[in-house]
């Protein structure tokens, strides 16, 4: 079907989508290269708000407590996650049907009224503004995108290779470690690539919950921002940018297909 | 090595009955295969001899221990799926060392093991491949070698050829033969290929909606069915309805008129009866070619298909359809309408009353 | 394997699980009910903050903004995910490449961050602070989830259905919507969904684009909160995962399995 | 109805070539089908017709039309896939009318024609069901239905028999023909099964690495392959290596000392070539049953396999190995280390020189 005669306006239309969603993208890097404060025109290249960026402590003290915070909740989610979805996986509906329920309302439920709520819920047992109730905040929101995404993956593994593993010899741990994590990784790597993500970036957790004296990366910006947009901001994203893309290509290499660990495509192993 | 002894399993899914209560007993060293169509309870019955199903009902032994309660892991068995089910992340190395390494075997043993058993299936010198590289026969192979290495009690294969191309199947056939002939482990094979099942298996069950038809030598499943359904799936074509009786050269049956002789049914004479052909057994003879014996019909041919090495007709006999199947060079001599003698080799009848019997 | 001997171990974990991450939903339920305003004990049920909720036209007058700008930018998002998803799919893989990269890119750029750059870029361009900013800026981080959901079933749709379409004699267009867009209809529907949740949730992006003097529902409640957790905030809360989880069920009475939707099972439709 | 025309097209997938040029014409009318192995190219050229897929170089011709530039919905084809691949959100009888309203036919007359088609594969009052509720056969008929309705101008089928089981396949067999024979349509068939090819076709095209190795009525390639590949892909099995000469009793080919009959082999005396052997063109007589005719070999039996209806022996004369194919019933005089009398048939033996020609 080369002589398809929609295909040049499927083209059209395709560049048309790549210019508008790179727009934001595209001058955020544009603008963290402008001389100009306030992103104002003629355009001069400079790297000053990336110098500017490297001396900013309060900024680079944030970057540093949201990777740790990230990164915990990671870990947390990923561990707590696989686990979850193996045992949602083997229980019967009566188990399984209020715990989805309650994954997807985590999901729906909006971050604020959520972390208004936990406010609440976390002075009452006394944990109030701590580190961990951050964390548990973090990981409560996180953990339903990681049970989603391995769940998918899980659901379109053949119960064959479990069934052999057992067949040979192997226990039900030693099937799960061997055999049912290792096929199962594309996905835990993708969950934990997206827990990371949304536990970075959420903001409304972090604005109620974050202790006093600490700021997350999102806070601390927020904060920034209200005294007006710094172009080192833009700086911090474009470098936030460079590197997801890197890691995409990265990924790219190693798995053939990075788009696939997200998307869930499925490929029922062979 | 041992006997799998199986008495009263039954098994109901959502309500519907899977398996009906059976017993079996597979001998020692001997090799059975379970055919039936999908639906018939054969796989099922294979996965409750495995573990990986519970019966509602009875008790599985294998040699002289009662595994019934025991998950798969400690039932000492080898199995080999559809699918192969070799596991993707693994080298086929570490495929076939994984059962050994799972019953604490040290590695250097295991590699020891696992290459003189891919030698067995004739894959020495693949342990570094991943089973992606490999073509469909050789993960086949690989998943005997894996099944076989941790020299079980009993081999048990889910219909392990149905994946495979038809040549290569002729040829994976003649090496479980040869293995089972080396090993001499007690094997169960479940297929739906009753050619596969005839040509391997010392015994053969059939099994139909859950239900045991009947557990039998090949031959003796061949040449004496226990009932329509067994003849049926093993190639007969419906002759029609008649009346059993005894004439002047033995048993008949009487169908439209026309009297076929039957071998050793116990059918009485009278009852009524559904009879069965088995279309190799037919042999036709154009009628110029001689005069007509005794013992044959006269009939006429309607259709004549050629299939490479083998041809199908299929003759009339008054208002009876008898199909006949042979070498194609031997039907060189007949065309669409020609008059023929048809001769039914002795057996090549079978007559079912109502019930079941034989 | 009935007589598992980790099944027991693995039935109390999912319990202790469900208890966890059903805490912040049910004590945000349970104060709702709570007649003391600072969700001090003891409990004395009341339904007094759902009485304030109907009375509270600020905050009303947010959920009817929120609702509104949420489905104006699901059927956006729908639209034109879906027609990108399906070029995404027909295009070769130097367009579909960046673009995918770039709505990779999109899920992981903080929204505070974009939401600061796409401040700049709308008062460069002369859009402001909008109602059309706004929408427009909710697409762009609502249209990768669209994308990445429509895609995974799109990728394992088989090709034989539009093939078929074609041979019978139907031409491209017929196809995709006689036949593509009916088979991606599940997908569609939970990328909507998830548009619909992501777009209604999005605090940072409002915080930033929404029009002076007009707030929307986490805006609001921001400002509310701001001034001391209120339990008719609770109250909204508990309404919101109550309609989710009726939602939920009626999708699972119509399509038989609602998670399914989300986590895009790998069905190779028969 | 029309001819096809296929005149040098090629295709090739990344770098490898997926078919080399080729020719073929297709006679109005006439059942072709295209045999070969998974990656020979029979699928690729059906698409290539189709549509589906664009050749690199030449053009298709249906009728009088070249339609090589046309997408497939303007080519005028009915196109049956492997997987049936019925519109799973649509009923049966949407489902067929399908073409009929893509081509802008009024929803009454389209039911109406929809009805007679289903009726036609014989799933009258199925309309209303979705594609789920059907089994595999009668989904088949849906798929056949719904390609037949358009009336196109010729009928593609892509392995359309392969997902189903053995008996429902004979069924279908016959089915095809009856519907090729009523439409009277050109029938592009698809297939990896060999006898299916045989018993449909009126030509087959043997295709193996992208290139045609036999064009022929499947008579003529069972009795005359062109090269050692068809004979393998129909089934003789390799004899040996020898010698072509002639003797007293005609041409012969002299393998490890045994001279064994050839028929009408065009190589000249003293040409090496491989001799592959039909074994169902090879029998078996039990030594003690009469005195060896001249024509016959003396052998002993190494292997005996019982196949239901049929038996395979492997029999040895000198260091040769001899394949035998034959009804059980004369199997069973036979057994393991009986010397036997073996006799070939004419045109049994083919020998290929190292080239390709026979």
């Amino acid at each position: 079907m080369r002589r398809n005669p929609g295909a040049f306006g499927l083209r059209t239309w395709l560049y048309v989508l790549l210019v508008v969603l790179a727009l934001p993208v595209v001058s955020m890097i544009a603008l963290s290269f402008n001389a100009s404060r306030y992103g104002t025109l003629p355009f001069r290249f400079s790297t000053h708000w990336y110098r500017v960026l490297t001396t900013d402590s309060a900024l680079l003290d944030a970057v540093r407590t949201s990777v740790t915070l990230a990164s915990e909740v990671t870990v947390i989610c990923v561990i707590v996650g696989t686990l979850l979805t193996f045992g949602l996986h083997k229980a019967s509906v009566v188990v399984a049907g209020p715990v989805n329920a309650l994954l997807l309302a985590l999901l729906t439920v909006p971050a604020l009224i959520l972390s208004a709520g936990l406010v609440s819920v976390f002075d009452w047992i006394g944990l109030g503004q701590t580190t961990l109730a951050l964390v548990l905040a973090s990981v409560v929101t996180s953990l339903p995108f990681v049970v989603l995404i391995e769940s998918g993956r899980l659901q379109g593994l053949s119960p064959d290779y479990a069934e052999a593993a057992r067949s040979l010899g192997a226990g039900p741990l030693r099937t799960f470690l061997t055999v049912t994590v290792p096929l199962m990784a594309p996905s835990i790597v993708a969950g934990g690539m997206l827990a990371f993500v949304i536990c970075f970036n959420n903001f409304a957790i972090q604005l109620f919950l974050a202790p006093i004296g600490i700021s997350t990366l999102p806070v601390q910006i927020y904060s920034m921002v209200r005294l007006g947009v710094t172009p080192d901001v833009n700086a911090l994203g474009a470098i936030i940018v460079a590197s997801t893309v890197l890691l995409i290509i990265v990924l790219n290499w190693l798995t053939g297909n990075a788009a696939r660990l997200l998307t869930n495509t499925p490929t029922r192993e062979r | 090595m041992a006997r799998v002894i199986i008495t009263g399993v039954s098994k109901t899914f959502n309500g519907s009955t899977a398996l009906h209560p059976l017993d079996l007993a597979v001998e020692d060293g001997s090799f059975c295969c379970m055919l039936g169509s999908s639906g018939s309870g054969k796989s099922t019955l294979l996965r409750i001899i495995a573990g990986l199903s519970e019966p509602d009902t009875g008790t599985v032994r294998i040699g002289d221990r009662d595994v019934t309660g025991l998950p798969p892991e400690r039932r000492r068995i080898g199995f080999v799926f559809q699918d192969y089910a070799l596991f993707p992340h693994l080298s086929v190395g570490s495929n076939v060392t994984f059962g050994l390494r799972a019953r604490h075997v040290s590695k250097r043993e295991a590699v020891v093991k696992a290459e003189r058993m891919l030698e067995l299936v004739g894959l020495t010198g693949y342990a570094h491949r991943t089973p992606k590289q490999l073509s469909g026969g050789q993960q086949q192979r690989v998943a005997l070698a894996r099944a076989l290495v941790t020299e079980p009690d009993v081999l048990l294969l889910d219909e392990p050829l149905s994946a495979l191309d038809r040549k290569i199947r002729g040829e994976m056939q003649r090496e479980l033969k040869r293995i089972h002939r080396e090993t001499g482990l007690t094997t169960i094979m479940v297929t739906h290929d009753q050619e596969e099942a005839m040509n391997l298996g010392d015994r053969v069950l059939m099994l139909s909606n859950g239900a045991v038809q009947q557990f039998d030598e090949p031959e003796r499943l061949y040449h004496a069915p226990a009932n329509e359904f067994v003849a049926g799936f093993l190639g007969a074509v419906p002759l029609g309805h008649g009346v059993v009786g005894t004439g002047a050269r033995g048993r008949f049956v009487e169908i439209a008129g026309n009297r076929f002789a039957l071998g050793d049914s116990r059918l009485p004479d009278g009852t009524e009866a559904d009879a069965v052909v088995m279309a190799e057994r037919v042999t036709l003879t154009a009628a110029t070619a001689r005069a007509r014996d005794e013992a044959e019909h006269e009939g006429v041919v309607v259709s004549l298909d050629f299939f490479g090495p083998f041809a199908r007709a299929e003759a009339r006999v008054g208002d009876v359809s008898v199909p006949a199947m042979m070498l194609s060079q031997h039907a060189t001599a007949l065309e669409g309408g020609a008059r023929v003698w048809i001769r039914i080799a002795t057996g090549g009848i079978h007559a079912f009353a109502d019930g079941a019997t034989r």
